[in-house]
């Protein structure tokens, strides 16, 4: 098997799909001879050619509208949005049309779309580059909006999103596109788009998160450990639609829980998720939901970029608090 | 400083309101019948208009655009188009739909607040109204590309108003078209008015036309309010997006006679002297006294017309009263192709508890 | 006093300030000579001129874009975009402009605008002219996102925030518009827009809504007294920055929270509002915080509007299985 | 077809990369001082650039954009421009900032990652630096908008890329800069990419200057290697809108001799040969070569130079690593003019219990 990294999931699930189903269209800005600014597509237009691997001209409201027509053609159109702060101008051809093709034409049209696109901060990059606006796009019925956190994620849950009958916007963390290599099976396997994934299991307290911060959680869930707390991990995975049977069995068990999530709090994703236990599962908490999230500010430019960005400590620090909780 | 580039806008028109004729005819408009079937249908489409404006201003339907003097338009669109193309439309044009098949009932259907109105019968790969300007621009790039792609020589054909031409979206894809030189006929519908806002307060450009000189192909205007016109360049246009020669953009010049929507009252920001003048240039009389002056059309044959093209729009309506509504919980059953367990439970909730 | 309906009221605002301030302008689509779709803007141009009550081409980037210059230069910014549901195309310069300027150059330039939009759905409208997508906005650090829901509100929170020295987002209840008429003086007094309305007393319930959903929700809590149940109803008002003093006191005060919105439940304001008082007001909890909302799907065209907009009956079913739960 | 419209599009270039010169020279460009200025300030950006490379390359900078090969369109924006006016510039012509009185330490604060650095202390007025393509073309509508408003003899100047053009924003701009006659110049540097994307997959416009005739006014090409020349244009244009007389577009033909960023390594994605042309057309040899022939100009005035320009970078960059760091509370305090209540808990976890 493959080693590889989350981009190279990436890469890998966008060759497989392309190799099988000629209706698979790339494109986006310096996608092609490029390869991708994150090299995400490299190598594929030299395979599959100019005419499926698409350099467009620099207009991602362009390249949403162009991929709503495409996947209406019956196409399966996988776009590329440069970096997710630069993505809105995308928004209106997604609340608009995307996510109502469908349901406007009750079924005559359709849009299986792929709209990509790396977020989050913590890479050292330029104002703009940093964003973690996932929120918006998981408040839109019609979408499906999923973020891998791990190679095999990448890999299957692209394979998913591309097969899916329905638009999928498709965030990839950035941060850990190169941060671990994992063996990966290059079979073609997708991963459903509607669970979440326990990535380590727990029985004082429930973590949840998505991204890049998988990493900041489990790297906390170790150092617990050793303090003699069992924390559960959750990758979240598929923001919309929520599988909240998996985060409520796990907190039905814990009776804690925390989430953790780069984007600003207030109306975050976060809150939907503290919303949706505290509807469900409150009879089952011991404590109250805890949400380490960056601030409500603009995540600043990269000299202070670390402070915005939850850390293992912050997490550890809520955990503490949440357990001591009585 | 050297010239480094030029451009010309052209402006075709055949048959103006006095029925003067400039030029030799195209071949079409020299056989009648294609005239007559082309009016025909323009009658039809504006019985269409009245009896949708009729059931607005009784409660049986919801807000309103009508097409009011832009027949002429809508028609050639509809019939210059083949089935195999796929028509990216705006909200006011019902006569392009009509006439490549749509029925009446189901764009009453649709105005009426019903969903399955968008889900018609005929020409199923069209795109559904756009209601948010401009934004089926971009569509139509995608649509011209698939064709491309798939080597199928079919052509998008994107309708737009005056309006839609100051939005980004309308630019950013004439501008991908003509890099692509996909096979996409853009048609702005230029009727002088969006909403209240006038033509020269949308752009300083002398022709919207010309717009397509950013883009690198050619734009042209035409008589919006002659059929033989828009249809004769539409013709040209469509034959060179499907022999490969890329895209298109015609301006054609016409006036919505009527309110912007039932909503609206224009009224309140334009004079009675500016409709009046135009009324002398509605494009149904203006093909009805050609045909009638060539002898091809009587009278008689008119007003039989009229009372077929009004039975018509009766019946459409009586079959969109009758249609049983939808159930409340269709408003799950499209959202995704299978309805997420996430929303099993609001589905539910909805559905009540003697519904399914 | 003149008696106002809440179109009114954002009307008289308007003119208030226009004529005590001339770095006033208002502009956007058909605002001029029509005085707005909904006449929120009627007789300003006769008055104010042209040039100050500008009729823009219609191109919504254009209008959001153009507040961020002419705010930077010191004007007083009022933009209208005709319905929420094509204000999507000014998401982009509100999140990387509007609510950025003033952190990005540390003070050296700001951005005082408001853009107003007419949201919510109820008016048997077309498609795209009954959105609800507040939260979209109330999620962006550097915003403010201010909803009227009565004339006096209308008038006052409007005043508040062509005053305030940063970019606000003034959503106003179109369902509303003219529901009801209340005497209000035209006296130039702002209103603050850090602040929760308490709209109703109450001791057993706390209904928390905004926009047009207060109407209902008042109904709803005026048939629940007939029933014995006293309910407090609060009018939130400005959803960033939220105001969560007075929603904690209210459910320390009452134990029992239902929340209503017309926007789509999963990732909706509401989430927010519960998140926060499921972290800080768990112990006071008499019963699981509950959401009534609009539905994870499309808004429908009209002939289902009526089914998809919570109604005061789905409101009173909540609040009574909230108040049995034990 | 009859014609309705013409449009021609203009170049201009004075002194080409073989020091031949066309036509008689505008007035500045016969006054030695005056071009001497302007190669000393092409001189110190150069400096400021290789500095800015250097302190990334070792760690100390952020990802920064060069401006190489693109020195004369910046400068001459910069010294065509009043003090009063406004730069709403995009990210790479970091001249126009330095030749109108920006430090160079605060630019270094900016692109290593310090949001102090956008807080200079000369024009204050002027714009950020715009990340998002292209959109500071409305904010430069909404300062055109504030000029005329005012009544003030002020002029916006927007500076874009080629990238630049194809999207929405620019086209909505320049739209509405001519409905309302604004003064506002949209220069827009084509330097043939735009990261990996060459100019011709943009648009199949021939120039981009053309993209005004879609917004109704004037747009020309000038030899954007040639001081004289994007002067020369640039002053006209400034000239006119202040005068009045509304926008202009001005195409600047130049080329991006080095990455797109420290980022990026355009040897994946275009020819060395291409580079190597187009280092003979460098801006500042051109310049140097055609004052040293004329006599205004030794080697040691040119010796002495370098010296001088790399010593004021060094120091520039001595202020910018000594500089101490922002507080990280800082993030809130820049936030709104006030901090809602609503964040101060927030505020107070970050700051950590020592701190404020
Ligand atoms: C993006 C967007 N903004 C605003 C509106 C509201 N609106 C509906 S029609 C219209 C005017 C359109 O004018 P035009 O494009 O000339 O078409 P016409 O109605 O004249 O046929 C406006 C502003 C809209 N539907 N979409
Ligand atoms: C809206 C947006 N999309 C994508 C990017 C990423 N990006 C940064 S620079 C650039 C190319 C810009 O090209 P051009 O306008 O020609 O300017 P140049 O860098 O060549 O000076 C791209 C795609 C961005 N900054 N903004
Ligand atoms: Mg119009
Ligand atoms: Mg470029």
């Amino acid at each position: 098997m493959p080693e590889m990294t989350l981009v190279g999931g990436v890469n890998a699930a966008l060759a497989y799909e392309m190799a099988a189903d000629d209706r698979v269209l790339v494109f986006g800005e310096d996608i092609g001879v490029n390869g991708g600014v994150f090299r995400a597509t490299e190598g594929l237009q030299q395979r599959f050619g100019p005419a499926r691997v698409i350099d467009t001209p620099l207009a991602e409201g362009l390249i949403a509208g162009m991929a709503v027509g495409l996947a209406a053609q019956g196409l399966r159109p996988v776009a590329e949005i440069q970096f997710m702060g630069f993505s809105y101008p995308t928004l209106d051809q997604l609340i608009s049309h995307a996510s109502r093709l469908r349901n406007r034409t009750r079924g005559r049209l359709t849009c299986p779309l792929v709209l990509r696109a790396p977020f989050g901060g913590g890479i050292h990059a330029p104002e703009h580059h940093s964003e973690s606006t996932e929120a918006l796009y998981a408040h839109i019925p019609g979408l499906r909006v999923v973020i891998p956190s791990s190679p095999a994620r990448a890999y299957g849950l692209l394979l998913g999103a591309i097969r899916d009958p329905d638009p999928v916007v498709f965030l990839e963390p950035k941060r850990i596109y190169r941060l671990t290599k994992q063996e990966v099976a290059d079979d073609g396997e997708a991963m459903p788009l509607d669970v979440c994934f326990v990535v380590r299991d727990g029985t004082d307290i429930t973590l949840v998160t998505w991204g890049a911060m998988i990493h900041e959680t489990l790297q906390a869930a170790e150092q617990l450990a050793t303090k003699g707390i069992s924390a559960e991990v959750i990758d979240v995975a598929t923001l919309r639609p929520l599988d909240i049977e998996t985060i409520l069995e796990s907190v039905a068990k814990t009776g804690r829980c925390v989430i953790i999530h780069e984007a600003p709090r207030s109306g975050g994703f976060g809150a939907e998720i503290a919303a949706v236990v505290a509807e469900h599962g409150l009879l089952n908490l011991l404590a109250p939901i805890a949400r380490v999230t960056g601030y409500d500010t603009i995540m600043p430019l990269l000299k202070l970029e670390q402070h915005y960005l939850p850390s293992v400590e912050r997490i550890m620090d809520t955990v503490y608090k949440t357990m001591e909780f009585a | 400083m050297r010239c480094v580039a030029q451009f010309e806008v052209g402006y075709t028109g055949y048959l103006d309101h006095e029925l003067r004729v400039s030029g030799p005819l195209p071949g079409f408009a020299r056989e009648p019948a294609q005239l007559i079937a082309a009016y025909r249908a323009m009658t039809s489409a504006r019985a269409f208009d009245r009896k949708a404006i009729n059931l607005q201003r009784t409660g049986q339907l919801g807000t309103f655009a009508s097409c009011l003097g832009e027949e002429a338009i809508a028609i050639a669109v509809g019939l210059a188009m083949r089935p195999e193309d796929v028509l990216l439309p705006m909200y006011r044009h019902h006569g392009a739909y009509l006439s490549r098949g749509v029925r009446m009932a189901e764009l009453l259907a649709y105005w009426g607040g019903d969903e399955r109105g968008m889900d018609f019968q005929s020409v199923r790969e069209d795109f559904a109204v756009a209601v948010p300007i401009a934004t089926q621009a971009t569509h139509a790039v995608g649509v011209g590309y698939a064709f491309k792609y798939r080597n199928e020589p079919r052509v998008a054909v994107c309708v737009l108003g005056d309006g839609a031409t100051s939005k980004g979206d309308f630019y950013e894809a004439i501008n991908a078209a003509g890099v692509w030189e996909l096979p996409v006929v853009f048609v702005v519908a230029n009727n002088l008015w969006a909403i209240s806002v006038p033509r020269p307060l949308q752009s300083r450009a002398q022709t919207l036309a010309q717009k397509a000189v950013a883009a690198g192909f050619e734009g042209e205007q035409v008589d919006g309010n002659d059929y033989i016109a828009v249809r004769d360049r539409l013709d040209q246009a469509l034959e060179r997006a499907r022999s490969g020669q890329g895209p298109s953009l015609i301006e054609a010049l016409t006036y919505r006679m009527g309110d912007h929507t039932t909503a609206d009252d224009s009224r309140r920001y334009r004079s009675a002297e500016e409709v009046e003048a135009w009324r002398r240039r509605d494009p149904l009389d203006r093909l009805r006294s050609y045909l009638l002056q060539s002898g091809a059309w009587t009278e008689a044959d008119d007003e039989a017309l009229q009372a077929e093209c009004q039975e018509e729009a009766d019946q459409a309506a009586q079959i969109y009263l009758e249609r049983p509504p939808q159930s409340p919980t269709s408003m799950f059953d499209y959202l995704y192709e299978r309805l997420p367990r996430a929303y099993a439970e609001q589905r539910k909730a909805l559905a009540g508890p003697s519904d399914d």
